[in-house]
């Protein structure tokens, strides 16, 4: 009983049942999530080995061919990145099972906005519809504004309100996209837009690809349009803090990826991506530097990583989409590890200062180990994850002949082991104040984090576990044709 | 007037009025301070919005797309029926839902930052950087 | 400070004229369907819909609305998640609409349109699939009779309890009957119903029964961000003083 | 359409702009809001032209009426001038 319509169906089911079940007992609100999320990562495992190059899944719904209805596409690439997106989300419940500070009605609001913003993720990766993808684009959006103003003693409802403005701006700039290739083609599925992308005269292509590419950018927290991310990466509840890394802002990557490669065919779209993601890298990654909150530090260094997938993307090489693949897989894990080792680091510290960490490294072994696994991991040291995704994407640069561009990527590592390992020092190398009560993880959120720290390593020392499914997933992406055939294969006819 | 230059007409009043609620709206957001001034901004926006689609979906000489009983008898006289687009009614139905979900929670958001700050001008909310 | 505005005004001036360039490219008032000519050719032979906007929401672009219902919800959920921290305030009537009493003319027009109200919004998302309107519409009417009630009456208040219930089980019945589609072999929101004959009330399967669902739905989550929205300002008050910590 | 129908919807959207430019610059919030109101109105009849009753039912309904509840509403808990 696999299929990628429960992707959505269930959350949204369970969601909306979710305070009924607190009426029958009060831990059934904690225990249901996760059982949900737990079917939702086996469902995707066994979807993505079913899965295959010439043979996606397509779901259709309510019983009309695509063109008609709606249909999902669980293709290599869509499938990896959902399946990423729904292990993660069964380690963010898990994190957040015995949550201390979210008591019990408060507890129910928190697992329906996890819940609904896991499903818009996937729901923007895996629809085969563009509005139905704007559609799922807001739900991820709204649950995420209320989940960065969750807590009320922090500045979250302005880092709300920010995130709130720019996000309405994305939606409109994507209606806006939406509304014209509605008017020229009279279509909402991508692979028959992707078709008939021709018929739109080339100039108002250029248009509708800036809209679009605005809209998702806003999502995907490309430079200048992130102004919102670090605000609310910081102010929102810990785990969310790696939610909004490794679920919205792959999902905004994902619309802009899939945006660039199958629906237009514009070739400086691809080297438009590799400008913007080369101005997020350079800026992310100087303004993390200056930092001296951990958890807006490890947001611009989270914004420097998307920079680089979206270098990785826009090479348009087979290694490039490999390697990009690669460090979207890493950042999801090690920044989820990051964020939430961290956020148990400055605990019960209110401002959250990096300096509030001073000596933790000897008051919580276990979680600052972690926390340095995870820093060594993302700047790319060889026995970790991290390691591979860095060597494959310096591999698609100089197979590129881009030498410059291998030289900065090179020189930006060398920011980020600067203020990584500033963190590290005062961690391991400074007295411990006392300010601040040391906080101990939970075995529940202890072990999240463990799985996490082993994936880091495991994936480092065997990478060939996941490149099998990344080069699947590669192929998936690079063959347009086979997409839209997949899903119209009776494009010939007529 | 012909129908030709009516038609020229109506297409830069419905375009050009829907383009300028949305020109207005974002002049709104971008110059405004108060943030409930910002939140009606957005509002025409998104007015704006759903005008231009539903403009897309007319078409000339159309009915409503209902096949009422009236209409189905016409049709079984043999009168040819045209219905405009349905599809973009459908989309602005869930924009229009959609919008008012987004415009709820941010004046929630408005009326906490207001009890926080005891105020609602937006430079006057700074405690985290841009 | 000038100098912005001229300079936004400027921007914005550039962008519209692009923009309308790009849409004067698309004729207004042209025939170009291509979905769209099978959605009305099918809806009255398959489905047996009146309403083609009707059947375009509830079936071709079900998942669509599903989605949608979801955002009202998470509307709702997260405007009481912004707004609250404790349970007991919902139930705690807020002081500030008890001390100002609505004039006699408010209080009898409610009591009197309120019935109403609920009426019409019943008969418009009933026959939903047959004239304009249905779920959306028929739960913003319900939901403003009810309204009327909070403003006329100070004392009275929304059983939280049924809301939830409502809109849960409303909620639960819209992804419910997509599953059952799936549990019957067919596709997630396929009609797996007779569909009768056209312009009859009982006809089009389940999408009515959907569109019913929507509309409870609507009406509860309506009611429930009006109530909340009634009733700040217990709570924001006694949370706010120690709110300041930085 | 018609001359006259064309006529009146030139009309109308003339107003739809004054009355949004109207929106944007008043600095009294609760009257913009009421004038906002407005806009939903004439944007209603527009849809009903359209031939897009189930949407000038919606804008009608949450255009005219709930925006404009929960914007009075907030207003009603912050400030009323705008400064």
């Amino acid at each position: 009983m696999v299929s990628p319509i429960y992707f959505i169906a269930l959350p949204l089911l369970t969601a909306f049942l979710l305070p009924l079940f607190g009426k029958i007992h009060k831990s059934l609100i904690r225990i249901i999530p996760g059982l949900l999320f737990a079917y939702l990562a086996v469902n995707a495992v066994v979807l993505l080995m079913q899965t295959s190059v010439d043979k996606p899944i397509i779901t259709e719904i309510a019983g009309w061919a695509p063109p008609l209805g709606i249909n999902l596409m669980f293709t290599p690439f869509s499938g990896f990145i959902a399946t990423v997106i729904s292990l993660l989300a069964f380690l963010v419940w898990a994190y957040s099972y015995l949550f201390k500070k979210v008591e019990f009605d408060n507890a129910v609001k928190y697992f329906v906005l996890l819940m609904l913003i896991v499903a818009g993720s996937i729901g923007v990766v895996i629809t085969g519809d563009i509005f139905n993808q704007f559609v799922f684009l807001e739900i991820t959006s709204i649950s995420a504004y209320s989940l960065t103003a969750f807590y009320r003693g922090r500045d979250g409802a302005e880092a709300a309100f920010k995130y709130l403005i720019v996000g309405s701006f994305s939606s409109v700039f994507i209606l806006l996209g939406i509304a014209l290739i509605y008017g020229h083609l009279g279509t909402l599925n991508m692979a028959d837009i992707a078709a008939n992308i021709d018929k739109i005269p080339p100039k108002l292509k250029v248009l509708i690809f800036i809209l679009l590419f605005v809209g998702f950018g806003i999502e995907a927290e490309m430079f200048p349009l992130n102004g919102w991310a670090p605000d609310a990466y910081s102010q929102a509840p810990g785990p969310i803090g790696s939610v909004f890394a490794a679920m919205t802002s792959k999902a905004g990557l994902y619309a802009l990826i899939r945006m660039i490669y199958t629906l237009f065919d514009i070739s400086s779209a691809y080297k438009t991506l590799l400008i913007m993601g080369v101005i997020t890298l350079v800026f992310a990654e100087t303004i993390a530097l200056r930092q001296e909150k951990i958890k807006r530090m490890l947001a611009y260094s989270s914004i420097g990583q998307i920079g680089l997938i979206m270098i990785a993307f826009g090479l348009n090489t087979q290694l490039g989409i490999f390697a990009g693949l690669f460090v979207l897989f890493n950042h999801a894990v090690i920044k989820s590890l990051l964020f939430l080792s961290a956020s148990f680091l400055v605990y019960n510290s209110k401002v959250k200062y990096i300096s509030d960490l001073e000596g933790m490294g000897k008051q919580m072994p276990l979680t600052a180990l972690l926390f340095s696994l995870g820093a060594f991991a993302i700047v790319g040291l060889p026995p970790f994850s991290g390691f591979w995704g860095k060597l494959y994407l310096l591999m698609a640069t100089a197979n590129k002949g881009m030498v410059v561009l291998l030289a900065l990527i090179l020189s930006v590592s060398i920011v980020e082991i600067v203020y990584y390992f500033r963190v590290i020092h005062r961690l391991y190398f400074r007295e411990y104040t006392g300010k601040y009560q040391v906080q101990k993880p939970r075995w529940n959120a202890m072990a999240a984090m463990l799985i996490l720290g082993l994936t880091i390593i495991v994936v480092g020392l065997y990478p060939d576990l996941i490149t099998s499914y990344i080069q699947q997933a590669t192929d998936a992406l690079i063959d347009k044709q086979n997409y839209i055939h997949s899903v119209l294969p009776n494009l010939g006819l007529n | 007037m012909s129908e030709l230059t009516i038609n020229q007409i109506l297409t830069y009043t419905f375009y050009g009025t829907s383009l300028l609620l949305i020109m207005i709206g974002f002049y709104g957001v971008l110059t405004k301070k108060n943030l409930i001034k910002i939140m009606l901004s957005f509002s025409i926006v998104d007015s704006g919005v759903n005008l231009l689609l539903i403009s897309i979906g007319y078409i000339n000489n159309g009915t409503a797309p209902i096949f009422s009983p009236s209409i189905m008898e016409k049709i079984h006289k043999g009168i040819s029926v045209q219905m405009v687009d349905p599809v973009p009614q459908a989309l602005v139905l869930t924009a229009i839902v959609i919008g008012f979900g987004v415009t709820a929670v941010g004046l929630a958001l408005i009326v906490r930052l207001y009890r926080h700050h005891n105020t609602t001008n937006i430079d006057e909310i700074k405690n985290l950087k841009w | 400070m000038k100098l912005k505005g001229v300079i936004i005004f400027i921007l914005l001036a550039y962008i519209f004229f692009i923009l309308i360039g790009g849409f004067l490219s698309v004729q207004f008032g042209k025939n170009r369907m291509n979905v769209a000519k099978a959605y009305i050719e099918k809806t009255p032979k398959d489905l047996q819909v009146a309403n083609v906007v009707t059947a375009v929401v509830v079936n071709y672009r079900g998942f669509d609305t599903l989605g949608e219902v979801t955002v009202l919800f998470l509307a709702s959920t997260g405007l009481a998640s912004i707004l609250f921290r404790r349970r007991e305030i919902h139930t705690e009537l807020n002081p500030r609409r008890r001390s100002v009493q609505a004039s006699r003319i408010v209080q009898v027009a409610g009591k009197a349109l309120f019935p109403l109200m609920i009426l019409l919004g019943g008969y418009v998302f009933i026959h939903g699939h047959l004239t304009p309107g249905g779920g959306f519409q028929g739960g913003v009417i319900i939901a403003t009779g009810y309204l009327f009630l909070l403003i006329a009456y100070r004392k009275f208040a929304v059983k939280h309890n049924t809301i939830t219930w409502i809109e849960s089980l409303a909620g639960a019945t819209f992804a419910g009957l997509g599953i059952m589609g799936l549990i019957l072999g067919k596709d997630f929101l396929e009609n797996f119903m007779l569909t009768g004959k056209l312009n009859d009330l009982l006809s089009g399967g389940i999408i009515p029964l959907i569109y019913i669902a929507v509309g409870f739905k609507v009406a509860a989550e309506l009611t429930g961000i009006l109530d909340t929205l009634l009733s700040i300002s217990v709570d924001v008050n006694t949370n706010s003083k120690n709110n300041n910590n930085e | 359409m018609t001359t006259l129908l064309t006529a009146l919807i030139i009309i109308g959207a003339l107003i739809l702009i004054i009355v949004s430019i109207y929106v944007v610059s008043h600095k009294d919030l609760l009257v913009a809001t009421i004038a906002s109101s407005i806009i939903s109105l004439i944007l209603s009849a527009f849809y009903f032209v359209l031939q897009a009753p189930d949407v000038a039912l919606t804008e009608a309904a949450i255009g005219v009426a709930l925006t404009t509840i929960i914007f009075v509403v907030t207003i009603k808990n912050t400030k009323r001038e705008e400064e």
